[in-house]
């Protein structure tokens, strides 16, 4: 699904942010990104949904390559693409439903069906209640939810999440990484980066971890709750819709 | 979506983002109106001038002085000549004696002495108003000179020197006008432009969001574009209720100097409203357009 | 800090703020340009056609007619009181012949008439040209009383009727030309204003942040108006150049057409100049002033 | 240092975010405030340095009011009070060092000195070498370091850290902490917001638990290392210090 091919990728200032890097994420596949700060996470994010090009290597997806994508194809890819971005992005004039209904109305979808999907969307990170809230009214952590919600609603293909649980308690975190693992079981290829290394161990997966650029390391991982995990979030579906409601 | 969709996705959009974010879309609007109503009075001002100008350029004469006593026969075919020919408009007859008091009315200072005058120095004379197209008229030069060898004609002042002074006086006033309304106009337009583009500063981000979350540019610039067109737009209508309001504030004080009806003798007409209003939809949307394109570099 | 430190600080500030925001910058400077532009190109042709005025102003003149054959010394009495008079600039004697030949001029179609004239039905004269600020003088019209009962004077046409009239045009056009300028001028300011507060609007959260941080308003606010002041004063710069450019542009072509002159005889008085980049100074200061001051309910 | 007597905060639409809350903080104390997403930590803090005010009781700091404290007085409250935000708020138009060398401007304090505390603040978050780049070309973990050294740089009276390490590896995240307590052995008063239980459970101190507005745990903690903690610091400035230069 996700083909990395000798990218490199160097910011002005000969600030090297990726060094060739060589991985193939498959299709259904659920993989971490893990690294210390400023190691190239965010920008290897970048280059999947074409915010920044390589500047040698190929990025591929499905087998195409990103970067020869032509600009006004850009969009569609995007739209099967997930994105939690680290800072959020929310639109501060638009309020948490506009934000996350923003692309099924760009779709031609009603508004009847939007609110239905934003309504489970947000319901999933717990925040159904505060569809009418604008960005600057919630916490940073619900702020960050809302982002979630949104990468969510379209059931993208490919679903990249850069720090997602950063302003999250521990419970909360899992709760939206339960979420991941369910979408994942749908068949959405997952990238997460995380600097958690409780959360890579308890839910386990294909771990990527960067350094300064370089990939040291490439490992598939069984989670804390075996290869069942995903029938134990079958059975408990509830626990994760919980928190939502009014 | 069908079109009529997109339309009202575009428009309701505008509508949200001009209601969360009024206090600049005022700013913008409020630009706007006074860059148009800067430009509109100048516009008034130089359609009156030009009105009046015409209103002189028509009222010029050809005065036909006829010789001392004309016969009856030579001034009945004289009138008949006149009135056939087509650039004549009308004809005036002025007496001896009405030309002596219009000599007074001139020269009052001067009143006591064709007083003393014998018999009447003046003499009789027709004034010969013409059609204002015709002082363009090649048959006209010739016309005249046959008038002139009119056994009933002393003398014709046929006014076109001064014509043609007003003439040039008419060109330049006008070219000057319309240069400096352009000039108003284009200054205008480009403040609305660059405030737009001002505002655009403020929701970049918010564009660049829309783009990375995979909004189309279609989508992205549609809702811009009608904001751009109603702020430009209500810049334009609020610009003809001022200019409105000042033409009505201006007008009943100016009936008592000359000058006043020169400047605002009637108010716009409804095509150059209609201009005026174009123009500042039209300026609303340029600066959204400029706004919204993708800078260089951007994915 | 010292003062010197601290304005230092501020300068350096706007300095390093405008350098990386240039684009905004230029945004903000070129709107008052233009506005100071405009503002400045109608400034320049009121105060031609005012100087226009004065100088026709200037020009009114009295006409003292002599009777018909008067002595040498009742002459020079008159003449010696004429020159005595505070208000009197200048004396000309026009003959009888001179009298004559100018109203051949001034009606050329009725040039022939005078020359059957027996004797010169026109007196001879003196044109009394007075001081201009003379015309509201009490005691002018005592003197010109005392002046008709002057044996030696036939008749005194004191123009004033026609200067009253004159007057009250020029007062017209300059009450016009001063209401529309400083209409214009406001706009401009008022436009710079709404153009800074935009400018403001996208550095709002920076200036939150520096609240936040325990900078006081003095040194918030400083390199802001520094940056206004620096904008406006930049934007008047451009626009006298624009100015000059323009006046430099009209200039040799006017010279052909008679109101060329009229509207761009001289350029800008040193003082007027000033005025313009003084003022883009002060719009730029105050729209700065207007842009960061403290929102309701900010802490 | 810091007292809370019976305070309240209620947003617009009824949404209270603090609700009778009562703490005292001692001088020197190191706090951590937790809870889950949501439950009123930032405004707990927002408070104490006023950019909000709270609807009913008092906060006081010093023993003075601070929400009778006259406007112009404010900035200087703000000056002993170092604040890492959760949305780091730094200024895109200025360097790094600019960033962080502001506050020090305004008090008057020459290039050369500036340049040395900058130098100082930095290198104890590993950010040194990065003294000339502007914010939006650091990493989200860059950016929060940056914070953390303005918050550092006056020296502060008062610490406050709204989830500082929310975008940082767990190693960066206790060095981050190791210099907090640092700081706080040289008598700065610290409250820091946390999700981390790692963080706490080794660091150790009062914690302040937060949910849905109220104060539902108030309790002094051992850390891991035990009460000997601080001297273990100190015998290791130079681990601290080695991620800086250039
Ligand atoms: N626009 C930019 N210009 C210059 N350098 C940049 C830019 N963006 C990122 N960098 C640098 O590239 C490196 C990698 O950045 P990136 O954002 O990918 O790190 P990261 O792994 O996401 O870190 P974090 O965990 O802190 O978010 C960092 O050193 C960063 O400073
Ligand atoms: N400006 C605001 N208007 C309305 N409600 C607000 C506003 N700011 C915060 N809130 C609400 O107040 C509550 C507490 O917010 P606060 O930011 O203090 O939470 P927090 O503990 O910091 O959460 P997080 O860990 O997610 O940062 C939240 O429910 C939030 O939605
Ligand atoms: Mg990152
Ligand atoms: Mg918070």
């Amino acid at each position: 699904m996700i083909q990395f091919l000798n990218v490199s990728k160097t910011y002005e200032e000969c600030r090297v942010a990726l060094d060739r890097v060589t991985f193939e994420l498959g299709r259904g596949e659920f993989g971490f990104l893990t690294g210390p700060s400023g190691a190239g996470k965010t920008t290897l994010l970048r280059l999947i949904y074409r915010e920044a090009l390589p500047d040698s290597g190929q990025v591929l997806i499905r087998g195409r390559n990103v970067g020869a994508l032509p600009l006004s194809k850009v969009p569609f890819l995007r739209r099967r693409i997930g994105v939690v971005f680290q800072d959020c992005r929310l639109i501060d004039r638009k309020t948490v439903f506009e934000n996350v209904g923003y692309l099924p109305r760009v779709l031609g979808i009603g508004l009847r069906d939007r609110r239905r999907l934003a309504y489970q969307a947000l319901r999933q990170v717990g925040l159904a209640h505060r569809m009418r809230s604008f960005p600057p009214e919630l916490s940073r952590g619900e702020q960050q939810r809302v982002a979630i919600a949104r990468a969510l609603i379209n059931e993208p293909e490919i679903l990249l999440a850069d720090e997602p649980t950063g302003n999250l308690d521990p419970e909360l975190s899992r709760e939206v990484f339960r979420v991941f693992r369910q979408i994942n079981a749908t068949g959405t290829t997952v990238l997460a980066a995380t600097h958690s290394p409780a959360l890579i161990t308890e839910f386990g997966g294909r771990v990527l971890v960067l350094d300064r650029g370089r990939l040291v390391g490439d490992q598939r991982l069984v989670g804390r709750h075996g290869p069942d995990y995903l029938q134990l979030v079958q059975e408990e579906p509830r626990r994760v819709a919980r928190r939502g409601g009014p | 979506m069908s079109l009529l969709r997109i339309l009202l996705f575009f428009v309701r959009e505008a509508y949200v983002n001009l209601r969360r974010s009024w206090r600049v879309s005022l700013l913008a609007v409020f630009t706007i109106t006074t860059s148009l109503f800067v430009g509109g009075l100048f516009l008034l001002l130089s359609e009156n001038l030009a009105r009046l100008l015409e209103e002189w350029r028509s009222q010029a004469k050809v005065i036909v002085y006829l010789s001392a006593p004309p016969s009856a026969d030579q001034r009945n075919d004289l009138l008949q000549k006149l009135e056939r020919a087509s650039w004549v408009e009308g004809v005036r007859e002025v007496s001896a004696e009405r030309a002596q008091q219009r000599f007074a009315e001139i020269f009052p200072s001067l009143a006591d002495l064709t007083l003393e005058w014998s018999e009447a120095p003046l003499p009789e004379s027709l004034e010969v108003s013409l059609a204002p197209a015709s002082s363009g008229d090649d048959g006209l030069p010739a016309w005249l000179a046959e008038l002139r060898r009119h056994p009933a004609v002393e003398l014709v002042d046929d006014d076109r020197d001064w014509l043609r002074q007003l003439e040039l006086l008419v060109g330049v006033f006008r070219g000057v006008g319309l240069t400096l309304g352009a000039l108003l106009l284009a200054a205008a337009t480009l403040t609305i432009a660059s405030v737009i583009r001002l505002t655009a500063y403020l929701y970049r981000d918010e564009i660049a969001v829309l783009r990375l979350i995979g909004a189309t540019e279609f989508y992205i610039r549609g809702p811009f574009y009608a904001e751009g067109l109603v702020q430009g737009a209500t810049g334009g209508l609020a610009a003809l209720a001022g200019l409105y309001a000042a033409y009505r504030l201006i007008r009943p004080q100016s009936d008592a100097a000359l000058l006043g009806t020169v400047l605002v003798g009637d108010f716009l007409p409804m095509a150059q409203l209609l201009f005026l209003l174009v123009l500042g939809a039209a300026a609303g949307l340029l600066g959204a357009i400029l706004s919204v394109r993708r800078e260089a570099g951007v994915l």
